[in-house]
Formats: C-alpha cells, structure tokens, sequence
C-alpha cells in the first residue's frame, strides 16, 4: 500500500476536505507559505489562496477566538498551534469559548472548527515547548478530544474532525510526524469514539495512545518470547471514549496498564482507570497501573529521557501484573 | 433641527423604554422575583439607543452585561424578559441570561461571561461575512474595563490587518466594577488605541443619542469600506456594579454630579424646544410602562426548562456522538 | 468558639501573614477600597495601604504573570482571581509559568506565590461563573491544590500556602464563603497534604471536598439511620494528596465513593480512583465511584441543580455499593 | 566623535565576540554536536550589545531566545556554552538552554518559552525593586512577533498605571519565523504602542550600537525616574528563523539587500577612520576566537545531567511537602 507521513497524512486530509467544502479555511502561525512547522500545511497556501490559507499574528488567543466567531458565521476554521504547548493561551478559547456557545445558546449555535497541535516530548525542547496537553482539557464539556498514533488513522480521524459540527482538539504527536505508514487511495473517515485493537493479546491489556503506543508494542514483542500475550487498544479519541472496546479486553484479560507521555498525576490515566474500575471491576485480577512521565517539568535535550515511560517500564510493570509480588 | 419631532419622539420612547425596562428590573429584584447578577445601564441609554439605531438590516452586534436598554430596543420583549428569568421561553431556552445572550435571527452576537474574548469572536464572525461577500458590519461593544484585556488587542490588531468589517465600541462608563478609568489605564480615551493598529478611533460624548448614531453611522460605513474602527462613547454608570452592590468605593459628591447629566433630561428638553408638549411624553412613557408590564407578567408565568431540556446533550453537541451525561 | 465565615477566616489568614511578612502583597481585580467581591480583602486596603493592597486592570494573564515576576523577585504575592471562572485567561500564568521557573532555572530561583480563587456552582450564575476549576491543573509539576472545606481549614491552610514557597492554587467556594464555622483565636497553620476525616464510619468511604462534604455529610447521617455506617475523608489539597488517610479508610471499609462538584469527565475523581485502585486495590470489596456533574456546561438559573451531585445521588449510590445488583 | 578609539575598539570586541560565537555555534551544529533548536542573532548584533552596554550594575535584563550576541557579552562564555550544551556546569545546570537561561548573580531573568509572558512578569520584578528601593531598572527585550501577544498589553498597561521602573525593548528584526512584520501589524513603527498607554516611544537604527546604547541609557534614566518606556530597534534578521529553516518563504533579493547593513563593517569603517589598523581588528578577532574556542571545548568535555539531578523534586519545589516522582 501506499506509504504517507504522518505530517503527509494530515496534509491530504485537509487537501481533500477544503477541495470539497470552501467553507473550510486554516489559520495559524507560519500556515501560509511556510506551511506549517511541520509541513503539515505544505502547498495548501499555493493551492487555495490567501482567503482560505493564511497567517495569523503571534496571538493564540486572539486567532483561536476568530476560529470560534468565524465557525459561529457557518465557516469550518482549522486552527494550528504551531506547538501545543501555545494553547495556554487559547486554553479560553479551546475549553471554555468554543465547547460552551451551542449550550449556552440553547442549541442555536454551533462552532465546528477544529483545532489542530502537535504536542509531544523527543526534540529535548524542554518544559515549556514539550508538552502532552490533552488532560488539561477533559473537563470542558463540548469539547471533542483525537489523538492518532499513525498516518492512517490521522488522516481517517482528521476528516471527521473536520467534518464535525462541534470543536475537535485534533493533537497530532512530535515525534510521530515524520513517520511512514500505509495509507489507502481515496477517501475514508474513521469515527471518533471507535478504538483500533493494535495487537490482540489474552493476559495484559495495555491502553496506549499517538507515541506510547510503540513503546507498548516493543514490549508485547520482548514479553512475548517470555510467554506473555498482550493485547494494545489505542482508544485514538479520548472524547468520545470507546467503552465497549475497552470492556471486551478487559473482560478477557483482567488486567490494565494505561500508559501516557504527560505526567501520571492528573493525566489521563486518571479517567480511564476508573471509567474501567466502575464499570469493570469484577473482571479484574490485578490493580489497573498507570505509567506516565515523572512529575516534574521537562528538561532540555536528551536528558528528558529520565523522565518518560519507555519499552523497559512497560515491561517491568506488565511482569509485576503477571506475578504479583 | 436635523430631526422631525416625531423622528426625536421615537428616541425618547426608545431612551424610556430602556430606562423603565431596567426599573422594572429593579421592581422585581426587590420583590425577590428574579434571580441572577443583574448589571444595569440605567445612565447609559443614549450610549445603547443610539447604537442600535445605526445598524443595517444585515449589520451584526455584540452587546454587554450591560446592555439591556439596547437588547430591549433590538429585541422581542418578551422572549427577552424570558430569558432573563430564566424561563424556557427565552432567547435560549433560558440557559444564556444576559451572560451568553444571543439571537441567530435578530443578528444578536453572544453576550461573553469572559470580558474580551467576545472581540476577537467578533473580528472572525465579522472576516466570515466578508469572505461571504455579505453586506454587513458587526458592531463590537466592550466596556472601558474590558479594553485592558489581551483579546481585545490581539482582536484589534487582526481586524486591522486584515482589512475586517467590524466597528469597536467602547461604552466608557466610567468603571469597571469599584475601579475608575483612571485606574485602569493612564491615556485619557481609548479611543487612541487605535493608533497602536493603525486605525482610526474617536471619543465622543456617549449621552448625546443622536451624536452616537450618527457616529456610528459614518463608523459602520467605514468599517464597510474595510477600515475597521474604535468608537468611543463616554457615558457614566448609575448604579453599582451590580445590583445589590452598596457602592462603598464610590464619591457621593462626584457621583452625584455626573449623574447630573441624564440622556433623557436632554431628550425631552431638545423635544420640548421643538414643541412637543409634556402630555405627548407622558403617553409614551405609559405606553411604554404596559409593553414593560405586560412582557413581565408574560415571563413570569411561562415555564422553567424541564431536567430534560436542562440535560439535552442535543444542546451540547450538533454532532452527538453518544456523548455521555454521567 | 469564636465563629467566623469562610470569608472572614480568608481575611483573617492573609492579614495575619501580611501583618508578619512585609513581602506579602494582594493584587486583584476589586481587592483594593471594594475588598474583593466576596469581601475576602475587606479592610486590609485601609490597614496595608495602596503598596501591599491594589487593584489591577481586567487583565487577568498580565496581573497573574506580574505575580510570577514579583514572586521571583522576592516577593510574596496573593493574587486573587474574581472568580475561578476568569483563570483560564491566566492559565499560562498558573500552570506554565509560576510551577516551571524554579526547575527550569536549576533550582535557582522560586515563584512564593498564592493564587486564591472562589469557584463553584450554587449562584445560577451559568456556564463561565460556576465552575469548579481543579482539575484543568492537576497534570501541571510544580503546582499545589488546595480545597478547603470550612473557615477553620480555611485559615489554616491559606497561612500555610502563602508561606509555602511554591505556587498554590488556593480555590475558594462561593457557596461556602458566607458560610459560618469555629475558628479558634490566634495563629495555627495546618500542612498541606493532610486529610480531614470529617466523619468516621466503616462500610463506605466517601472522598469529597469543599462544598461536596456538605452533602456526603446529609447523606451519611440518613444512611446512618438505615444501618449503613459511611466515613467521609476530605483530603483538603489535592496536590500534595494525603494517601496515607485514603489507605486507612480504603483499608477499612473496601469501597469508596469520590464526589466532585466539576462535570464527572475529567475531574479529580479519576486522579483518586486510580491512585486508589493502583495502591490499595486488594483492599476493595466493590467498585470505586465517581459522582461528578452532569457532563454539559451549566446552564443559568436553579436548572442548575439538575446538574450537580447531590445528598440523594450520593444516598443512592452508597446504597447500590452495599447491595450490588 | 565622542568615542575614543579604545572605547570603539571594544564594542568592535563585543560585535565580534557575538557574531563569531554564533558561527562557532553553526560550526558545531554543522558537526552534529550541538543539539535543540538554535536561533542565531547573527546580523543583529548592534541591537544586542548596545543594550548589554547601557545597562547599569543594578540593572536586570529580560533577554530573548535570538540573543546569544548579548549573553555572550554579559555571562560567563564557558557556563553559558556549557549551558548551550545542556551540561551540569551550566547557568541552570542544563534544564533551560536558551529557552529559559536566567541567572540571578547576572541580573539576567529567563527567557520565556512562551512568548510574551516575559513581559507582565518582568513588569513585577521591576515593582517588586522599585518597592524594595533598589535603584534598579528592568530592560525587557521583546521581538517584533511577540508584541502581537495579548500579555504584552496587558503587562505594558500595567507598567505605565503603576509608574514601573521598566523599558520595553522591541528588537525588531523584521521577521517572525515566516511571517514579516508587515503581515503582523499594519503600524509601521512598534513604538507607536506606547501611545496607546501613555508612555513615550522611539524607534530608531538597530545596526548602530552607539546609538543603541546611548538611547537605552536614556530610556533607563527615565525608566528609574518612574516613566517606563517603549524603544524600538530596527535591525535585521540575517539566518532562517533557526538553525535548519530553509527560508523558502523569503524573497532572495530583498534578504540580500537587507544584509548589505552590517553592524559589524559599520564599526570597521568607523574605526579605520579613526585610525585603527587591519592589523589591531585582526587581533581582536583572534583573541576573540581563542575565548571561543576554549569555551566550546570545556562546555564539550562538561558531563551531561545525571538522572538524579534530573529527577531532583528540590529543584521542582522549594518547599517539598514529600511531592511524588511518579
Ligand atoms: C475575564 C473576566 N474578568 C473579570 C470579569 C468580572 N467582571 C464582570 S463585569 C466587570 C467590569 C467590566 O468593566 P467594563 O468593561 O467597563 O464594563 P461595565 O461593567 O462597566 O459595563 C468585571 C471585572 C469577567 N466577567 N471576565
Ligand atoms: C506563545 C508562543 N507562540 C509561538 C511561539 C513560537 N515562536 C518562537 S519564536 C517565534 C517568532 C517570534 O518572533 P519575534 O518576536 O519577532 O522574535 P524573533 O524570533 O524574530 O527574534 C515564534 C512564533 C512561542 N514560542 N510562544
Ligand atoms: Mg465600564
Ligand atoms: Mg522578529
């Protein structure tokens, strides 16, 4: 099959869905003919023009709230944070302005736009150009929260973001963005809400999602040859959260580790830990663990490495499940 | 006079009907009928009238907390007290209030809970008409508080940059809450903002009805023209912050006196010079008072939103993907 | 003993330690001659003078990020937002800036800054005034939480941030600021990361904090009628969280119940599940249980209430833990 | 001339001690032995070293992340680089890199890694001196990018209501990454903005360092004296936006002609008039060099962090309440 980056992936979703509606439009920093940090806009200004791809000042706030006003008006804005991290400043827009103006409209409004960022520690950028910042917005209601792990699924979800009538966070991953894999000729979408079993497996489940998901697999293989049969669900979507996907495995395996990139505390481990240990709690043989980055900020460079969850702590922790000390 | 007596009897009644709308309010509070933050205008009905006289058919407008003598000169009386008692019969179905209000048919932009960010809302609402080769401006409204929040510069800063169908208003009151202008920036008019985006921006004396229309007027023809622009109005707050706020941090002496300036006093002395007679004011002050009465007793007997409506995730998603309540 | 509102003791905590520390200064919108909106600072303008005591303009990043640099500075800045609502403008302020200096220095220097902030539902005050504003943080290293439930904690635990030397999130609730409460005369301190065991009981633990130990406590007491003999925690900070307390409880009565006022997606409740199912797991004899709110923004007015956790919500789920269907 | 020729001679050292350790930096980029994202000052040197010049021995700056042309003048050459290298000997033991270095015996607070939160935050530490009776200023620096950011507003208002000793320094060198400054603000100079909060402004030449220093000086003057201020230097960047960029959206004439104003053979030409020889710059830049040289080679051999240090909650909290790693 044919092979995209991911970065590739997200281009030709945005390609396809602004060829067919010409209300969608992208704004950002250095989108235009830069075409993104990442190439993730690479062409598109040429292609579409100045009305439909175009910079934006170095005010995240302010461009995130016209995605919100222009969405309001029936335009589909996709707004990039050049790095995730920069949605501090957007974080109004992103969690409180966007998710919140069809309820508080009574269901008149709508705001479909998607926001688009890619997050992720691997360039040792340190504490503040590093970040996963997905759990900072799981409280907002009305917000929609994607996080693909490879260019197939980008591209899949990506168009349904788009597509979507409420605000998508779309987060792409650092360091996943220049990686190769198969995507299809021609058009498909993937709903949001539908996890992909990565690796079928019968003892451990390991819940994974965008970078952590190849850590995960790494392991399973290593465990593998030691007899231990894992199984990875990469939720991609966090909002909506596929349960049922997650049930079946649990069902199966009795025992859970989650493992995410942004710090344990307060990640989002937290949520799926006890969505399963509410609805799931007699399948379970063991503790559900989580793996998350240490609790610090990150530091510059290559160093960073000491506080991330990696192949060798997966494995640690699914041979702990498997023989309780 | 530029005006007919009967063009100036329909701004008086305007002035009236926003002056009384809000004492009605206050008549209710007291009664303990109403609930919620109410922020009043009363003072500031010249600075809203006269806005919401210079809008086109397709022009758009973004109010205030403040806004109900505005709102109740844009609006349906009725399915605006609606809303502001919270009843399912409102503008939105009473979950917006004046907080978030907002009306799609009557070109209303949503009130915003977070000063400032409604600006740059505004600014890309205003882009989105643009590009779709509409004939249309949208008006901008933010007090003289608001105007030091970040959005409302980054907000300006792309109107101007791109070229953006969008007027800023600034009704100056005087406050932001228990903090005068004077504490809350160093230049004496916002309307010199503009200058920092290459704008255009003017301070005008925001009592005066028919001098905010007119501004307005010229301002929304420019702002066609792709000159987005600042309008400042200087006016004064009557009341507290809210309603309930004692005021302890005010200067009786200087409140009193800039009370002194009452857009209506003027209205009806500028009428009366033109002939009308206090008789003919006094019908339209009693008029008025029925259509306010009347939109209360409606409003008051019309029903609270049911759980079902409150827990609609309809209303929370347009693409529902089974979100779930719990 | 002496009886003072959760407003006054606030008061009483920050001229105490401004009366002790010349460093300690307020900020704010409204702090100044108003003496904040729910009369947190009344006074202290008139006794401190404009040096110690100011208002800022609306500008929430810009006063917020003046913190962090008077903060590193020397200073011990209060900032105080108006209500918890409006921090998402300072959120960069909160989370990025203030909680990352010390490490992103290398230890050098240290950000002494208590941010204090009334949050919570109970005014009908709709979607951007009422909400509970925890949880947006809990994924940031280098930040404090602190949720006191009543005056006397209140206090105590307001002189401890505010001598901390690192950031603290300090949240108020509205609903409990009028409310009264023993404060004993003189100075004390309580230390963050210590749990209130609010009631004692053996058969169910409920974990809840601020308003939600009002409730929890309604509902202990009528099931205490029926036979069912529920212990309640207050863990009072969230970061540094108290796991002893938790054990002790978790170890006792095997099931346990986290009420939240935020929506249930993404609140706390999922950091204590999972801290508790990863730790005291073979303690558990039943699921753990999050009651959070409905998951959709608030909507204005008493309609509110159909959203919130309450005493009949937490009875019944008590009751569905002691006799699982 | 006002100057000396030794006094021009060492500004000529400064210019060239900035410019050549940024190509050392290339240099070992080139080689693969440098790592993070590197954006040079190269062709902005004036801008920088003049600032470095006027400030007092109380005085703190605010630096950027293009500003190695500065520090270099202003920190330690070995721990800086070794910081540059992400190493345990540097100014923050290896966690900040140009994205964060500070120092506090330098008087050099961090760069910010979010643009713009510099700018309210320095706004405090200078209040914090100023209430401390420090007879000290803050020079903030800031790019012509960043001033689009609303808390560069925010925290402008606030220095100018609050008579805080600061100076804005806008170091405009026409880009931010892709984006010139023409597609960031429709203003021509940036000094304009401190109209908009009662403080004065000026924009001047960026590529002359004397006249850099001798503006700031004056702009500190008046900053201690309570009157915070805006200066603009207009300068160029010469490099991509970092170390890497391709630059495909830059137009190549005009970048060519833009470069042709070299701070560096301005003050050449100024020192040949004043009578120095090939011979004496020559020298200068040797001895320049070998500093460099030496430099990178220590920062090189330096260790990296151990995963303790790394994972040192003391350098997380000041006051450790028992914090957990994991
Ligand atoms: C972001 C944000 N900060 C603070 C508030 C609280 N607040 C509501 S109205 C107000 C005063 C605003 O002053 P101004 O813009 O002059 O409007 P006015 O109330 O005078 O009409 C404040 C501070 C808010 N709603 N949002
Ligand atoms: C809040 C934020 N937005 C965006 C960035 C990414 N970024 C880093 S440097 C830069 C350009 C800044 O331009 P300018 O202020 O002119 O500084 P210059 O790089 O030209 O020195 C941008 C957009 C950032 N670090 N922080
Ligand atoms: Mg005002
Ligand atoms: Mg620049």
């Amino acid at each position: 099959m044919r092979q995209l980056t991911f970065s590739q992936a997200v281009l030709e979703a945005q390609m396809e869905e602004m060829e067919k509606d010409q209300h969608v439009f992208i704004i950002g920093e250095d989108v235009a003919k830069m075409g993104s940090a990442f190439g993730q806009c690479a062409g598109l200004y040429d292609r579409f023009g100045p009305n439909r791809v175009f910079n934006m000042p170095v005010a995240e706030s302010g461009y995130a709230n016209f995605g919100v006003g222009a969405a309001m008006a029936g335009k589909r804005p996709i707004v990039e944070m050049q790095f995730a991290d920069f949605i501090v400043y957007a974080f109004d827009a992103v969690g409180n302005q966007g998710p919140k103006q069809r309820y508080m409209s009574g269901g008149e409004l709508s705001v479909p736009m998607t926001i688009r960022a890619p997050q992720g520690a691997g360039f040792g950028a340190a504490a503040q150009h590093s970040q996963c910042v997905e759990a900072w917005f799981m409280n907002f209601p009305g917000l929609k929260i994607v996080m693909p792990s490879n260019p197939h699924d980008a591209k899949g979800l990506l168009k349904t973001a788009i597509q979507d009538n409420d605000p998508v966070l779309f987060l792409e991953h650092k360091q996943l963005l220049g990686m190769k894999g198969d995507v299809p000729e021609g058009e498909y979408t993937i709903p949001l809400g539908q996890a992909s079993v990565v690796r079928e497996g019968k003892d451990v489940t390991i819940i994974a999602l965008q970078a952590m998901v190849y850590p995960a697999l790494e392991a399973a293989t290593e465990l593998a040859d030691e007899g231990i049969d894992v199984e990875i669900i990469d939720p991609r979507s966090l909002i909506p959260l596929d349960k049922k996907t997650l049930a079946q495995s649990v069902k199966k395996t009795g025992r859970v580790i989650i493992v995410h990139e942004a710090p344990k505390r307060g990640g989002f481990g937290g949520e799926i830990s006890a969505v399963i240990s509410e609805e799931f709690f007699p399948h379970l043989k063991a503790p559900i663990k989580r793996l998350g980055a240490a609790n610090i900020p990150l530091p510059f460079g290559m160093p960073e490495q000491y506080c991330l969850p990696n192949k060798v702590l997966i494995t640690e922790c699914v041979k702990e499940l498997m023989n309780p000390k | 006079m530029k005006y007919s007596k009967n063009e100036l009897l329909k701004f008086y009644e305007q002035l009236v009907l926003g002056r009384k709308y809000e004492e009605k309010i206050i008549t209710f509070l007291g009664k303990g009928k109403l609930q919620g933050f109410f922020h009043l205008g009363i003072g500031q009905e010249a600075a809203q009238v006269g806005v919401v006289n210079a809008l086109g058919p397709n022009d758009y407008l973004v109010p205030t907390h403040r806004f109900h003598p505005g709102l109740v000169n844009k609006l349906d009386i009725k399915k605006l007290t609606a809303e502001l008692f919270g009843k399912s019969s409102g503008y939105n179905r009473g979950k917006a209030f004046t907080f978030h209000i907002s009306s799609k048919e009557d070109r209303l932009l949503p009130v915003n809970g977070m000063l400032g960010a409604g600006i740059p809302e505004a600014v890309g609402y205003a882009w989105a008409l643009k590009q779709d080769n509409q004939d249309s401006v949208v008006v901008c409204v933010l007090g003289d508080g608001t105007a030091s929040e970040g959005n409302v510069h980054e907000g300006m800063n792309i109107a101007a940059l791109l070229n953006v169908p969008i007027v800023f208003y600034i009704e100056n009151n005087g406050w932001a809450i228990s903090c005068p202008t004077d504490e809350q920036t160093k230049i004496e008019n916002l309307s010199t903002r503009a200058l920092a985006y290459g704008m255009t921006g003017e301070t005008i004396d925001g009592n005066d009805v028919i001098k905010v229309k007119e501004t307005l007027e010229r301002a929304i023809a420019k702002a066609k023209n792709g000159e987005p622009n600042i309008v400042e109005a200087k006016t004064y707050r009557w009341r507290g912050h809210f309603e309930g706020d004692p005021g302890f941090y005010r200067d009786d002496e200087k409140h009193k006196a800039a009370m002194k300036d009452d857009c209506i006093k003027r209205m009806e002395n500028l009428l009366i010079e033109q002939g009308a007679s206090a008789k003919e004011l006094a019908e339209i002050a009693d008029k008025v008072q029925l259509l306010i009465d009347d939109a209360f007793d409606y409003a008051e007997k019309e029903p609270l939103p049911t759980p079902e409506d409150i827990l609609d995730l309809d209303q929370v998603y347009a693409t529902n993907l089974g979100g779930e309540l719990l």
